[in-house]
C-alpha cells in the first residue's frame, strides 16, 4: 500500500496545488510542497523497516535496485524542499533583471515538483518495461515547466531543446522496448524484466542487441551520455538551482535506471560483453566530452552540468566494466555531491547575481559557510578523498582493472585527470581571492544551509565508512547487475 | 694507525715550516726568467713575521665572520694536510678520507668567500663570485680525478692510493694524464697564472687577491700562510701522483720528496713565466677541457682494468 | 491491410514534400487515423474490447486532439504558413526515396515475425521513423519539428503493432497519453517561443553554447 | 600502538577544537600545543622501535568490505615517524611566535595538526586504501596551508599547481595499489608480501608507477614543478615542515615500494639514479640563479631529494648486483641524509621565515647585513648553510660521505652500465657540492653580510625567543650529529636492515670511520680554539682600528653598489645559459629563470591541450537540428556496428 501511497500522494497534492494560484498563496504552496516531500520521505523510510510489503501488485513493486533510486530521490527531494523555502524567498525579494520572474508559470513550480516526484516514484517502483517507460516520459514532461521557470529567452531555449531532444530520445527508447519485446516474442514473456531474465536463454539475441542499442541511445539522451547530452548543460544552467539539483541528482538517475533494467536482461542473456562494451564506450566518450567542455568553462552552472555528463559517463563505464557495486555507490555519491553543489550554486547566484566564473571571486571570504561547503563539494566531485565520490571511483577503477579493462581504465584516469585540472582551476578561482562587498549578501538563512550541511556530512562519512546494512543492500542491488563487491 | 710522536712531530713541522719556502722558489724562478734577481727565497717568512706583529684595521661593515675566517681556514688546511703522505705515509687515514680532504678544502673556500662578502665591497664581492665559479668547476674535475684514482687503485684513502703497488712499479699513461689534469687544478685552486695573477691587486682580472683586500695584520698573515700551505698540499698531491714514494719512511725519502716538491715549484714558476694570464671568459673553457681530459683518463683506467 | 500501410508511407511522403504547414498537419492527422484503424483489422473480431478501446483512444488523440491543438497554436501564433526547410523539398523527397529503398533493402535484416500483419509493416515502420527523423533534422520551424516528432512516434507505434498482443492495454494508454501531453506541452512552448521571438524559427534558439 | 593511536586522536582533536574555538589565542593554543602533545606521544614508541625493540603489531578497522584500514609500525615507519614528530614539535613551538597577528594564517591553522597527523598516518598505513586516503588528506591539508594568502595571484597559482601535481600523481599511486591488489587480492601490505616474488614485468611496472607517484611528492625532476611555487607561497613554518618532512613521505613511499614489490632489478636503481642526478644538477643550478630566498631553498630541496634518490638508487643497484656493502652504504646514506636534510632545511626555512617576518621581503637583493641585528638567526643560517654544503663539523658531511663512499665503491666493484652510473653519480654530487658552496655563500652572504641594501629596513631587530629556540635546537642537533655521528648510526642501520633481509654485513668499519671523523672534528675545533686564542693574544696589545671598507679609490660607495644576488650568480648563469633559459621581463628590468620542465614540457602540454579543446568546442553549433542529427548519426553508427557484430 505504501508504494501506491508514494506515487499517488504527491500526484494528488500536485493536482490540488494547481488550483492554488496567485502570488499571495506562495507560502501555502511551499507548505504543500514540504508536506508532500515529508510524507514521501517518511513513507520511503518506513520501507526500510521489516513488515512493510515492497510489492503492491505485479506492476508496482520494489526490488533493491528500485529502492536505492527511490531513496535517493526521496531524500534529495526532501532536502530540496527545505532549501526551496529559503531560495525562492530570497530570489523573490530583490527584483532584478536576472533573477526576477514573470507571474504566470511560477505557480506551476510546486505542482510540477510534486508530479515529478510521483513520476520518479513510479519509475523506481516497476520492473515492467512499458510502465518504466511511461514513468520516465512523465518525468520529462513534469520537469519541462520547471526549467522554464524564469521565463526568459534562454530558459525558453533550454526548455525547448530539453523537451524536443528528450522526447525524441524517449521515442527511440520506446522502439527499443518494442525490439526487446520482439526478442521474446513467441516465448511467452510479458514485459517484466524478471520474466525476461527467467527466459533469457531463449531470447533472440539479435533483437535484444538492437533493442539495447535503441534503449541506450534513447535513455542515454535523457541520462546525458555524450554525444546525446546536448540538452543537459542548457537545461541545468537555466533552471532555478533547486531544480537543477534535482535534475542532476534524481532525474538523470531515472534514465540510468531504465538502462540498468535492460542491462539486467542483457546480462542474463549472456550479452554482458556486448552491452558492457557499449556502456564503456559511451562512458569514455562522455568523459572526454565533459573534459573538453569543462576546460575553460565560463559559466559555473554549465560546468556543474558538464560534470554531470562526466559522472553519468563514469556510471556507464562502471557498469560496462562490471563494477556494479562501485557504480551504484557512485550513483549515491554523485547525487549527493551534485545536489550539494547545485544548491550552493544557487546561493552564489543569488549573492553575486551572475553565473560567470570570471565574476565570482573570494567566495571563501565573502560567504565563509557557503565557501567551505563549496570547497568540500568541489573537492568531492573531482574525486578527492576522503569523500565518497573518491571511494566509488576508486572501486570502479579497481574492478575495471580486475576485469582486465586496462586500456579503458587508463583513459578513464586520463580524462578524470584533465577534468580535475580544469575544474579545480575554475573552482578555486571562484573560492579564493579577496573579499567582496556585495549588496545582496544574505547568507544567514538557516533553511538554505540545512540541506548543504547535511549533504556535506554524508559525502564525508561515506568517503571511508559505509554502514553494514548499506553494503548489504547495495550488494543485493549490484547482484542484479552482476557486480557485487 | 699507531701514534708515533716523532713521525707526527716531523710531519707537522714540515707542514708548518716548509710551505713559505716554496713560494719563494716560485718567485725566484719567475725572477730568473725575466732576468732579475727576484725576491729573496725566504721573503714570505719575513712578511709573515711582520704581519703577525702588527695590529689590524677592520671595516665597520664586517662582522665576526670576517675576523674568524682566516684562522679557521688555516686550521682546516692543516688538518687536510694530515691525510697526505709527506715523505712517507700519511698521519691519518681511513676508508673515504679522500672525501673529507676535498670537503675540508671546500670549507676553506666557503669561509674565504663569506669573509670577502662580509666587507660589503663590490670588488670583493666580484672576487667571491669568480672564486665560486672556478672553484665549482675545479672541484668537479678534482672529484672525477679521485674517481679515476679509486677505480685504478681500489683504495679509498689518499694514503692507500699513493701507497698502491703499481703506482710505484709500472708507470701507466693514465697517471700522466692525471698529472696534467691535476696540475691545472693546482694552478686554479692556488690562483696561479694563467688562471689568476697572485701579484696584482687592482686589476679587474683578479680573483683571489681581491677577496683579501680588506684583510690586515695577523689575519692577512693567516691567509698568506694558509695559501702557501695549500699550495704545498697540492704540490705534494701532484708529486705523489707522478712519482710516488717507494718503501717506508726514511730521512732519505724525505729529502728526495722535498727535492721533488722543489721541482714542481720550479715547474710552476716556469709555467707562470711562459704564459700570459688568460681572459676571464676563457677560464671555464680551460677547466672544461681539463674535465674532458680527466674523463679520457677515466676511460683509459676502466678499460685498462678490464684487461 | 497493405492498403493502409501503403497509405501511411504515402502520408509521410506528402508531409516531406509539402510546403504548407496546414496541409502537413492534415496529413499527420490522416496518418494517425490510418494508424489507429490498423489494430482493429488485425483482431479476429471487430468487437474485441482490447482493440476497440485502443482504436477509440488513439483515433481521438491522433486525429482529433493533436491536430486541433496544432491548428490552434498555428492560428494563435500568427505564424507564416510556409515550412522553411533547410534541405529543399525536392531533395527531401529524394532523400525520402532513398530512405524507402534502404528500409526495404533491410527487410532481410529484420526477419521479425509480424503474424497478423503483412511483412510490409516493418519497412513501413522503419521508413516512417526515418522520415520523422529527417523532418526533425531538416526543418527550422518549431512546429514542423513537432510534426516530425509525431511522424517518428507514429513509426514507433506502427512497429509496436507487431507485438501488440504482448502489450497490456494500460501501458498503451499511458503511451498515448504521454504523447498527447508531450505535444501539448510542446505547443505551449511554441506559443511562448512565438511570443518571445516573434517567430518560431528554431535557429534563433542557439544562444546557449560554450563558445562565445 | 596505543600511544600512536592516542597521538593521532590528539591531532584530530586539536584540529577540531582549534576550528571550533573563537579568538586567536585559543586557536593558536589548540593547534600548536595539540601538535606538541600528539608528537610527544608518538615520538615515544617511534624511538623505542628505533632502539631495537621490535615492531608494533597491526590495528585493523574495516569500514567497507574488502577495504581494510590497517595501521602498523616497523623500523622504516618508525624512522620517518621520529623525523616527522621531532620536526613538528619544533615547528609548532616556532609557530606560536610566528602566528601572532597573522589572522588569516591562524584561521587556516587547524589544518596544521591534520597535516602532521596525516603524515604520521601515511607512514603508519599498512594497506593501500588507507595509505591513499591519508596521502590525499596530507596533500589537501598542506594545500590549504600553502594557499593561505590566496588574495595574491601567485599564491593561488602556486596552490593550484601543487594541488594538480599531487593529485595527478596520486592517480599513478592508485593504479599502483590496484595492480598490487590484483596480484594478491588484498590491499594489505602483508598479503602483498606473501605473494612475492612478482613477475619481473609486473614488478617493473609497479616500480615505475611508484617512482612517478611518489617522485612527484618528493619533488624529483621532472615532477618537481610544484615545489618552487609552493614553498615561497607557503608561510615559513609550513615550508619548513613540507620541505623538512612532507616531501620525505615520497621517499618513504619509494622505500616502502621496494619492500612491497620484491627483489629489485638493476635498471630500477639506474632509473632512480638518473632521475636523482637530474634533480641534483638542475636543482642546484636553479637554486643558484634565484632571487627569492624561499624559491632558492625550494630548489635546494629538489637537489637534496636528488641526492637521497641517487643514494637509494645506489642501494637498489647494490641489492641487485648483489653487493650488500654498497647497498648498505646507499640506503644508510639516504636515510642519514633524510634526517640531516630535515634538520638543516628546517633551520634554513625557519630562519628565512625570521628574515621575511622582520624585513617583509623575500628578495635577497633588497636585504643585506642582517647578521648584526639578527645574530642568532644569522648564526644558525650559517650553521645550516655549512651543513647543507656538506662541510665537516656539520651533519651534512656524514651523509654525503656515506653516499660518496658507496659511489666510489660502486666505481670499484661495478661494471658496464652501473659503473658508468656510479661515476656519473660522483660527478653529479661533486657538481652539486661545488655549486652548493656558491648557492649558500650567496644566500648567506647577500642576506646577512655586508651592508643593508634597502634603507627602509634598517631598523630590524631580532625575532622573539619562541622563534629562536626551535631553530637553536635544530642547529645544536645539526652540530651534534656532525660531532658524534655514531649516535644515530644504530637506528639507521636497524632501519636499513628492515628494508631487506639480505643485509648481513657487519658495519664496524663504518662505525670506526665515523669515530675517526668524530675525532678529527674535535681536533679541528680544538685547533681553531687555540688559533683564536693566539690571534686574540696577538691583537690584545696591538692597535686595532675601525674604518670603512677600502673603496679602491672610489669615494662614495653606497650599499646598493655591493655585489648582489644576481651579480654574484652572473658568471655561472652565463655559463649554463642553455640549461637555464632566462626570460627577460622588460617591464621590471629583471631576468626570471623559468624552470626547464615547467616551461618546456608542462606548460606547452597544458596549452596545447587547451587549444585542442577549444577547437573542439567550436564545433558546438547550438542548433537543435544539429543536436538531433548527432543523436541520429550515433544511432545509425551503432546499428551498423551491431549488424557487423551480428555477422
Amino acid at each position: 500500500m505504501i508504494l501506491l501511497f508514494l506515487i499517488t500522494i504527491p500526484a494528488l497534492l500536485g493536482v490540488a496545488t494547481l488550483f492554488i494560484s496567485g502570488e499571495e498563496k506562495r507560502k501555502t504552496r511551499r507548505r504543500i510542497l514540504m508536506l508532500g516531500a515529508s510524507l514521501h520521505f517518511a513513507g520511503t523510510l518506513s520501507l526500510y523497516f521489516s513488515g512493510v510489503s515492497r510489492k503492491w501488485n505485479d506492476y508496482i513493486l520494489l526490488d533493491p535496485l528500485g529502492l536505492l533510486f527511490l531513496s535517493i530521490t526521496s531524500l534529495l527531494f526532501f532536502l530540496v524542499a527545505i532549501y526551496s523555502f529559503g531560495y525562492f524567498y530570497k530570489e523573490h525579494k530583490p527584483p532584478t533583471k536576472e533573477g526576477g520572474t514573470k507571474e504566470g508559470v511560477r505557480h506551476l513550480y510546486t505542482p510540477c515538483m510534486l508530479f515529478f516526484l510521483s513520476a520518479m516514484s513510479l519509475t523506481t517502483m516497476t520492473t515492467h518495461l512499458g510502465l518504466l517507460w511511461v514513468g520516465i516520459e512523465a518525468t520529462t514532461l513534469a520537469t519541462a515547466p520547471l526549467i522554464y521557470y524564469h521565463h526568459h529567452e534562454q530558459a525558453l531555449e533550454a526548455t525547448w531543446k530539453y523537451l524536443l531532444i528528450c522526447s525524441v530520445g524517449i521515442a527511440l527508447a520506446l522502439l527499443g522496448v518494442f525490439f526487446i519485446a520482439a526478442a521474446g516474442k513467441g516465448s511467452g514473456v510479458d514485459l517484466f524484466v524478471e520474466s525476461f531474465v527467467e527466459k533469457a536463454a531463449i531470447l533472440n539475441p539479435r533483437w535484444l542487441r538492437i533493442g539495447f542499442i535503441l534503449i541506450l541511445v534513447g535513455f542515454g539522451t535523457k541520462m546525458g551520455l555524450a554525444p546525446m547530452h546536448t540538452w543537459l548543460p542548457d537545461a541545468h544552467s537555466e533552471a532555478p538551482s533547486p531544480v537543477s539539483a534535482l535534475l542532476s541528482g534524481a532525474l538523470l538517475n531515472a534514465a540510468f535506471l531504465g538502462i540498468l533494467r535492460c542491462y539486467q536482461i542483457c546480462f542474463a542473456a549472456h550479452l554482458a560483453d556486448f552491452a558492457g562494451t557499449l556502456l564503456t564506450l559511451f562512458g569514455l566518450v562522455s568523459l572526454f566530452v565533459a573534459a573538453v567542455f569543462i576546460t575553460a568553462q565560463r559559466d559555473y552552472k554549465r560546468m556543474l552540468a558538464y560534470s554531470s555528463v562526466e559522472h553519468m559517463g563514469i556510471l556507464s563505464l562502471g557498469i560496462g566494466v562490471g563494477a556494479g557495486f562501485g557504480s551504484l555507490l557512485h550513483v549515491i555519491s554523485h547525487s549527493l555531491t551534485k545536489c550539494l553543489l547545485f544548491l550552493l550554486a544557487g546561493q552564489i547566484v543569488l549573492t553575486y547575481r551572475t553565473k560567470k566564473t570570471t565574476e565570482v571571486h573570494g567566495l571563501l571570504r565573502t560567504l565563509p559557510m557557503t565557501g567551505i561547503l563549496f570547497t568540500i563539494g568541489g573537492l568531492a566531485i573531482v574525486g578527492f578523498p576522503p569523500f565518497s565520490p573518491f571511494l566509488s571511483e576508486f572501486l570502479i577503477l579497481k574492478e575495471g582493472f580486475a576485469a582486465g579493462h586496462s586500456v579503458a581504465m587508463a583513459f578513464y584516469l586520463i580524462f578524470l585527470g584533465i577534468i580535475f585540472v580544469s575544474m579545480s582551476q575554475i573552482l578555486f578561482g571562484m573560492l579564493q581571492g579577496e573579499k567582496r562587498e556585495l549588496p545582496h549578501k544574505m547568507e544567514r538563512t538557516y533553511l538554505m544551509m540545512v540541506a548543504p550541511v547535511f549533504l556535506a556530512a554524508a559525502i564525508f562519512l561515506f568517503g571511508f565508512y559505509l554502514p553494514a546494512p548499506m553494503v548489504v543492500f547495495l550488494n543485493s542491488a549490484a547482484k542484479l547487475l552482476g557486480g557485487p563487491l | 694507525m699507531e701514534f708515533d710522536p716523532v713521525l707526527w712531530g716531523l710531519h707537522l713541522f714540515l707542514l708548518l715550516v716548509a710551505p713559505p719556502f716554496f713560494l719563494g722558489v716560485i718567485a725566484k724562478t719567475k725572477g730568473w726568467f725575466v732576468g732579475r734577481n727576484g725576491p729573496p727565497l725566504l721573503q714570505l717568512y719575513y712578511d709573515l713575521f711582520k704581519l703577525f706583529r702588527k695590529g689590524a684595521v677592520y671595516s665597520k661593515t664586517t662582522s665576526s665572520i670576517f675576523r674568524m675566517a682566516p684562522a679557521a681556514i688555516f686550521i682546516l688546511l692543516i688538518f687536510a694536510g694530515l691525510f697526505l703522505p709527506i715523505g712517507g705515509a700519511a698521519l691519518l687515514y681511513f676508508r673515504g678520507d679522500i672525501i673529507l680532504f676535498a670537503y675540508l678544502l671546500g670549507f676553506t673556500r666557503f669561509l674565504l668567500i663569506l669573509a670577502a662578502m662580509d666587507t660589503g665591497s663590490s670588488f670583493e664581492g666580484m672576487g667571491a663570485s669568480r672564486e665560486v665559479t672556478f672553484g665549482a668547476l675545479s672541484e668537479l674535475a678534482f672529484f672525477l680525478l679521485l674517481v679515476v684514482l679509486v677505480v685504478t687503485t681500489g683504495a679509498l684513502s689518499l694514503n692507500g692510493i699513493f701507497q698502491w703497488e703499481s703506482l710505484h712499479s709500472t708507470f701507466k699513461p693514465v697517471f700522466l694524464l692525471l698529472f696534467f689534469s691535476f696540475f691545472l687544478i693546482l694552478l686554479t685552486e692556488n690562483s696561479r697564472i694563467p688562471i689568476d695573477d697572485p701579484a696584482t691587486h687592482l686589476e679587474l682580472t683578479m680573483i683571489h687577491e681581491v677577496m683579501i683586500l680588506d684583510t690586515s695584520g695577523p689575519d692577512l698573515g693567516f691567509i698568506l700562510y694558509g695559501a702557501s700551505i695549500k699550495l704545498f698540499l697540492f704540490m705534494t698531491f701532484a708529486v705523489s701522483l707522478l712519482w710516488p714514494q717507494t718503501g717506508g719512511w726514511s730521512w732519505f725519502s724525505l729529502g728526495f720528496f722535498l727535492l721533488k716538491i722543489l721541482g714542481v715549484a720550479v715547474a710552476i714558476g716556469v709555467v707562470e713565466s711562459s704564459n700570459a694570464r688568460l681572459r676571464l671568459i676563457k677560464i671555464p673553457q680551460l677547466l672544461i677541457a681539463n674535465f674532458v681530459v680527466t674523463i679520457f683518463a677515466l676511460l683509459v683506467a676502466i678499460f685498462g682494468r678490464a684487461l | 491491410m497493405e492498403w493502409l500501410i501503403t497509405g501511411i508511407i504515402l502520408t509521410s511522403f506528402v508531409v516531406l514534400g509539402s510546403s504548407r504547414l496546414a496541409s502537413s498537419i492534415r496529413m499527420v492527422a490522416l496518418q494517425g487515423g490510418l494508424l489507429s484503424i490498423l489494430p482493429v483489422l488485425s483482431r479476429p473480431s471487430f468487437f474485441d474490447l482490447h482493440g476497440l478501446t485502443l482504436f477509440i483512444i488513439s483515433f481521438f488523440i491522433k486525429t482529433v486532439a493533436i491536430p486541433v491543438f496544432l491548428f490552434r497554436s498555428l492560428k494563435q501564433a500568427k505564424i507564416q504558413k510556409e515550412v522553411e526547410p533547410i534541405v529543399s523539398l525536392h531533395l527531401s523527397l529524394v532523400g525520402g526515396g532513398a530512405i524507402l529503398v534502404m528500409a526495404f533493402a533491410s527487410l532481410r535484416a529484420f526477419p521479425l515475425p509480424t503474424a497478423p500483419f503483412p511483412p510490409l509493416i516493418i519497412p513501413a515502420a522503419l521508413t516512417t521513423v526515418l522520415i520523422g527523423f529527417f523532418l526533425l533534422v531538416s526543418r527550422t520551424k518549431a512546429i514542423t519539428q513537432v510534426i516530425g516528432f509525431l511522424i517518428l512516434e507514429n513509426g514507433v507505434f506502427l512497429f509496436g503493432m507487431t507485438i501488440i498482443s504482448d502489450f497490456p492495454l494500460t501501458v498503451e494508454m499511458g503511451v498515448l497519453l504521454d504523447l498527447l501531453v508531450g505535444v501539448f506541452v510542446m505547443g505551449i512552448i511554441i506559443y511562448h517561443i512565438n511570443k518571445t521571438f516573434d517567430h518560431i524559427d528554431t535557429q534563433a534558439l542557439s544562444k546557449l553554447r560554450d563558445v562565445e | 600502538m596505543n600511544f600512536l593511536i592516542a597521538s593521532l586522536i590528539t591531532f584530530l582533536a586539536a584540529s577540531v577544537f582549534s576550528l571550533l574555538s573563537r579568538g586567536e589565542k585559543p586557536k593558536i593554543l589548540f593547534s600548536c600545543f595539540g601538535v606538541v602533545v600528539g608528537s610527544l606521544l608518538g615520538l615515544l614508541p617511534a624511538v623505542q622501535i628505533l632502539s631495537g625493540e621490535g615492531s608494533l603489531g597491526e590495528m585493523w578497522f574495516s569500514g567497507i568490505p574488502g577495504l581494510t584500514l590497517a595501521l602498523g609500525v616497523d623500523a622504516l615507519s618508525a624512522f620517518f615517524l621520529a623525523a616527522i614528530f621531532f620536526l613538528s614539535i619544533l615547528i609548532s613551538i616556532y609557530s606560536i611566535g610566528y602566528l601572532k597577528g597573522e589572522t588569516r594564517l591562524i584561521s587556516s591553522y587547524p589544518f596544521f595538526p591534520v597535516l602532521v597527523g596525516a603524515m604520521a598516518a601515511v607512514v603508519m598505513a599498512r594497506d593501500g586504501f588507507l595509505f591513499l586516503i591519508c596521502w590525499e588528506v596530507m596533500s589537501l591539508a598542506s594545500y590549504f596551508l600553502v594557499s593561505v594568502e590566496h588574495d595574491s595571484r601567485e599564491v593561488r597559482y602556486a596552490g593550484w599547481i601543487y594541488l594538480i601535481a599531487t593529485h595527478l600523481a596520486t592517480a599513478f599511486l592508485m593504479v599502483f595499489f590496484i595492480l598490487l591488489w590484483k596480484n594478491s587480492g588484498s590491499f594489505l601490505f602483508e598479503d602483498a608480501l606473501r605473494r612475492l616474488p612478482l613477475s619481473p614485468s609486473l614488478a617493473g611496472m609497479l616500480f615505475v608507477f611508484a617512482v612517478i607517484g611518489f617522485g612527484t611528492k618528493a619533488g624529483l625532476f621532472p615532477f618537481h614543478v610544484w615545489l618552487p611555487h609552493a614553498h615561497p607561497a607557503a608561510p615559513s613554518p609550513i615550508s619548513a615542515l613540507m620541505s623538512g618532512v612532507m616531501i620525505k613521505t615520497g621517499i618513504y613511499g619509494i622505500l616502502r615500494t621496494l619492500t612491497l614489490v620484491g627483489g629489485p632489478e638493476l635498471w630500477w636503481g639506474g632509473l632512480l639514479m638518473i632521475l636523482g642526478m637530474l634533480s641534483i644538477v638542475l636543482g642546484i643550478l636553479y637554486a643558484f640563479v634565484q632571487e627569492d630566498i624561499k624559491r632558492l631553498l625550494a630548489y635546494s630541496s629538489v637537489e637534496n631529494i636528488g641526492i637521497i634518490t641517487v643514494a637509494i638508487g645506489l642501494g637498489v643497484m647494490g641489492l641487485a648486483w648483489p653487493n650488500p656493502w654498497i647497498a648498505t652504504l646507499g640506503f644508510a646514506g639516504a636515510l642519514f641524509h633524510i634526517w640531516n636534510h630535515a634538520l638543516f632545511k628546517g633551520i634554513l626555512f625557519l630562519s628565512a621565515g625570521n628574515v621575511v617576518r622582520t624585513a617583509h621581503t623575500r628578495q635577497m637583493s633588497l636585504l643585506g647585513g642582517l647578521l648584526k641585528p639578527m645574530p642568532v638567526t644569522g648564526a644558525l643560517f650559517f650553521v645550516a648553510s655549512a651543513a647543507i654544503c656538506g662541510f665537516p663539523l656539520f651533519n651534512g658531511f656524514i651523509s654525503e660521505w656515506l653516499i660518496y663512499l658507496g659511489l666510489f665503491q660502486g666505481g670499484q666493484d661495478f661494471n658496464h652500465f652501473s659503473l658508468f652510473l656510479a661515476v656519473a653519480g660522483v660527478v653529479a654530487l661533486a657538481f652539486a657540492g661545488g655549486l652548493a658552496i656558491a648557492v649558500f655563500s650567496k644566500a648567506f652572504g647577500v642576506i646577512f653580510l655586508g651592508n643593508c641594501r634597502n634603507r627602509d629596513i634598517t631598523k630590524i631587530t631580532e625575532v622573539p625567543a619562541s622563534m629562536q629556540i626551535p631553530i637553536l635546537i635544530l642547529g645544536l642537533l645539526s652540530l651534534g650529529i656532525g660531532f658524534v655521528p655514531q649516535m644515530i648510526w644504530g637506528p639507521i642501520l636497524l632501519t636499513v636492515q628492515s628494508l631487506h633481509t639480505g643485509f648481513a654485513i657487519e658495519a664496524t668499519t663504518i662505525v670506526d670511520s665515523l669515530a675517526t671523523i668524530s675525532r678529527i672534528v674535535a681536533g679541528i675545533v680544538g685547533g681553531a680554539a687555540v688559533l683564536f686564542l693566539i690571534r686574540y693574544w696577538i691583537l690584545r696589545k696591538k692597535p686595532v682600528r675601525l674604518s670603512v671598507t677600502w673603496d679602491c679609490g672610489y669615494i662614495h660607495p653606497t650599499p646598493r653598489m655591493q655585489y648582489g644576488a644576481a651579480s654574484f650568480a652572473e658568471p655561472i648563469s652565463t655559463f649554463f645559459k642553455p640549461l637555464l633559459k632566462p626570460i627577460l621581463h622588460s617591464k621590471h628590468f629583471t631576468e626570471y629563470y623559468g624552470d626547464l620542465a615547467e616551461e618546456r614540457f608542462f606548460v606547452p602540454l597544458f596549452k596545447k591541450t587547451t587549444r585542442f579543446f577549444s577547437l573542439l568546442r567550436r564545433l558546438q553549433k547550438s542548433q537543435t537540428q544539429d543536436y538531433l542529427a548527432l543523436m541520429f548519426v550515433t544511432l545509425i553508427l551503432l546499428l551498423l556496428w551491431e549488424v557487423w557484430f551480428g555477422i
